[in-house]
């Protein structure tokens, strides 16, 4: 397992070092290429939220398994703004950040589980899960 | 899952690298359409042509298949796109269900049954431009009248279709077929412009038919004028009559006035969508509807308007964008 | 135009074969969401792919550049699948201001203003699951009473909400407040049994309270029964009274109940969007609701049925399945 | 231009033919391998329709100019039973041929002109238009 687990988002360029972070614990699990790309994909994205809304916050990635199961856990914490409508965040289509299939629905669609807490003023943790099949 | 379509994917790459045919690209197609129906993303599209070049050309630099890892990187968004309209073209479906299901409570609830006389031959057709109808029709019916309310919500589908009720409930408060078209007219008009919101408008014909005098008296609110077509002279002409839109103001004063319809004379009662048609061409001429009807006036006037319906339908490349409706009184 | 983009990916493609850095591959995604801002198809990267790998490395077997045109004759269906995903979200973007204006001609048509009384406290709440709402309250009022219908049918959206306008006209057409609870039911049930078809149905609660002799007279057809709360004994208990659901059969004999209410007693009406909420440990039971109202039974009725609302919204994780009304009337 | 510009369809053999006239003739206007796939795709779609529903029809295809614009025309004709109701035909997702994109809707995504003229039990007419950008 890797040592440094975890990245602070506050430059764009830590966007880049999560993105490493996540391809290298995705290789390390025994992930494919593709899913490689999509576990990595899932990250920028929520990076790249993390940047663009909160400033500041961090992505923390860990192997997991269950029984004969392996599988990574991304963990994106910030203490944002919070998201003041969750039900239309999860809506296709109506990403800020614009664009087909973006946003926080691309996330949960990219990864197998799919979690968010969120508290306006206080900030905001999304946690996705992707198994090995 | 992706890897049952591999070794197809192999052979006919294997093949069309061989020998650049039509058949092998004919066979990409129908691969292809099988990839899409099976939810393989286009990322696993490359995925899958990289694994079976490199099983092809093995020899290839290593250059080559670093190539592919930056295609996939890129083509995953697309794959991402395309999830999406998997979810929506679900959704999509449901509205169509809901809208179906509305469309069948509209019907029952304001379905109306065209009267038979002795004297009055009746035909009627309405067709919703989407699934809801925001056009309204209504008979009334004692053993001496006939009455016809014709009205059209300024807009089409579920808003439309709402104020519709209100019409409805309207009509079923009033006396019975006897009443007077401005009466009528006033009563809705209050109604609407108690209930509705200022930027909703209706606009309403009302017709009335008296068997023992052969005589149609009318009145309307903002609503197409009808047609009254003259046996004798084999003309038509316009049954104007003033009024202002329902639910604008609480007081309007409407005017009502009568015809007598002898053997083989015809009112034509219908909605904008119908004179609104357009082709290609533009707007269709008033005439042009004249001279489609003057084709049939010898037929049933169920028949009549049908035919209208069709041949409207065609002229306008089958793209209907308002609701139509269509009503004939036949003197017979 | 995919042009313009060529110059870019072939930068990044170069850099990207020489150094496999992430950071190449974030350059990669970030032109791929442009690709896709700017419609260009999955084929067009294909071959914008092609191209920038041929100036790159021109030398590589004709047999390479053969494999790619495959691939493009493969996209092509991929290409489309995504055009049309691009109308289904415009469809369903103006299915979504349909709806909204739906529901805003619904809510002018359905408004019911919440009588003001000296010694009755009344609040209300009615949020609907979808854009519109298959729940009505109506309120009847005159100087000694207050009648309440609080209805349901069964079933949400569109079809729901136009069921809906029927019971509004049926209860235009009453007398009232003073008219007793059975007869509004058997008024309402008439209406409804002529004008659906037999697999709507509708429930409704009716209760009028009587002012001067400080008494709540009630009747149900087929609805959740009201919650009864004891001022004196600090207990709750529910309001029973048989009877078939609106629409099921022409002649129905409706019970009819009436209880005296002390001062800090009062009446919860509700629907089954309130009772049948469920957490991700399955339906809140009846004790939790009323719990949660007893907490807050010396506040205003108004802040009741809103901190109510607001409760059991978020016990489901603000996922409302079913249209949610809730009435107190609280008597001071 | 090729002498050859017309296929009949009655087997599936044919569908291949005609892609094969259709490609030729998008190369010899100038068309670039995107633009011959999507022609080839349209004519394949168009000729595949022919085949399963009309049994027996034709392919037809016509290199046109208006001013400088260079482009393809494509007419697939047939005797079949025609198309009821074709605002159904033309709706997406509704394609009996199954799979996202497919069908009639997906022949006029992939060309510039569409025009259909079907008359039931009598037959079908399609033209299809592609202009050189
Ligand atoms: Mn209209
Ligand atoms: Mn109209
Ligand atoms: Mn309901
Ligand atoms: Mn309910």
């Amino acid at each position: 397992m890797n040592l440094r687990s975890s990245v602070d988002i506050i430059s764009e360029w830590d966007i880049v070092a999560a993105r490493q972070l996540g391809r290298n614990e995705a290789k390390d699990v025994g992930f494919g290429t593709v899913d490689q790309a999509r576990i990595t994909t899932a990250i920028s994205e929520l990076a790249r939220n993390i940047y663009l809304y909160a400033e500041k916050g961090n992505i923390e990635i860990k192997q997991i398994s269950e029984g004969n199961l392996k599988g990574l856990l991304v963990i994106a914490s910030d203490k944002g703004p919070g998201i003041a409508d969750v039900r239309k965040a999860m809506e296709d289509g109506y990403t800020t950040s614009g664009g087909l299939g973006a946003g926080l629905p691309g996330v949960k669609r990219l990864m197998d589980d799919f979690k968010i807490e969120t508290v306006v003023d206080e900030g905001t943790v999304i946690t996705a899960t992707k198994w090995m099949r | 899952m992706p890897q049952e379509f591999k070794k197809q994917y192999k052979e006919i790459l294997e093949k069309y690298i061989l020998r650049q045919t039509e058949h092998n690209l004919y066979e990409g197609q129908n691969i292809s359409r099988q990839l899409i129906q099976k939810n393989i993303s286009p990322e696993e599209v490359i995925s899958i042509h990289k694994a079976s070049l490199e099983e092809i050309m093995s020899d290839l630099p290593e250059e080559v298949w670093h190539s592919f890892d930056l295609l996939i990187e890129v083509m995953v968004r697309y794959g991402l796109a395309l999830k999406e309209h998997q979810t929506l073209i679900q959704k999509q479906q449901n509205i169509k269900m809901e809208m179906e299901l509305a469309a069948n409570v509209q019907q029952t609830l304001l379905k109306t049954k065209v009267p038979n006389l002795v004297d009055l031959d009746i035909g009627m057709i309405s067709v919703p431009a989407k699934e809801m109808n925001g056009d309204y029709t209504h008979f009334l019916h004692d053993s001496t009248h006939v009455g016809i309310a014709v009205a059209d919500v300024i807009g089409k589908g579920i808003p439309a279709a709402l104020c519709m009720s209100m019409i409805k409930y309207g009509m079923d408060s009033l006396d019975g077929a006897e009443t007077n078209p401005v009466i009528v007219l006033d009563v809705i008009n209050r109604i609407v412009e108690k209930s509705v919101s200022d930027s909703m408008f209706i606009s309403m014909f009302y017709g009335k038919y008296d068997t023992s005098k052969s005589e149609f008296t009318y009145a309307s609110a903002g609503h197409e004028p009808p047609l009254f077509y003259c046996s004798e002279s084999s003309s038509f002409s316009e049954l104007q009559a003033k009024g202002l839109l329902l639910g604008v103001i609480p007081n309007v004063k409407y005017e009502q006035h009568s015809i007598a319809l002898k053997k083989g004379d015809f009112v034509v009662m219908m909605t904008d969508g119908v004179t609104e048609c357009r082709s290609k061409e533009g707007f269709i001429e008033q005439q042009t509807i004249m001279d489609i009807i003057e084709n049939v006036k010898d037929q049933c006037a169920q028949e009549m308007v049908e035919y209208v319906f069709h041949k409207l339908e065609e002229l306008q490349d089958f793209e209907q964008r308002d609701d139509f409706t269509l009503v004939i009184f036949k003197k017979v």
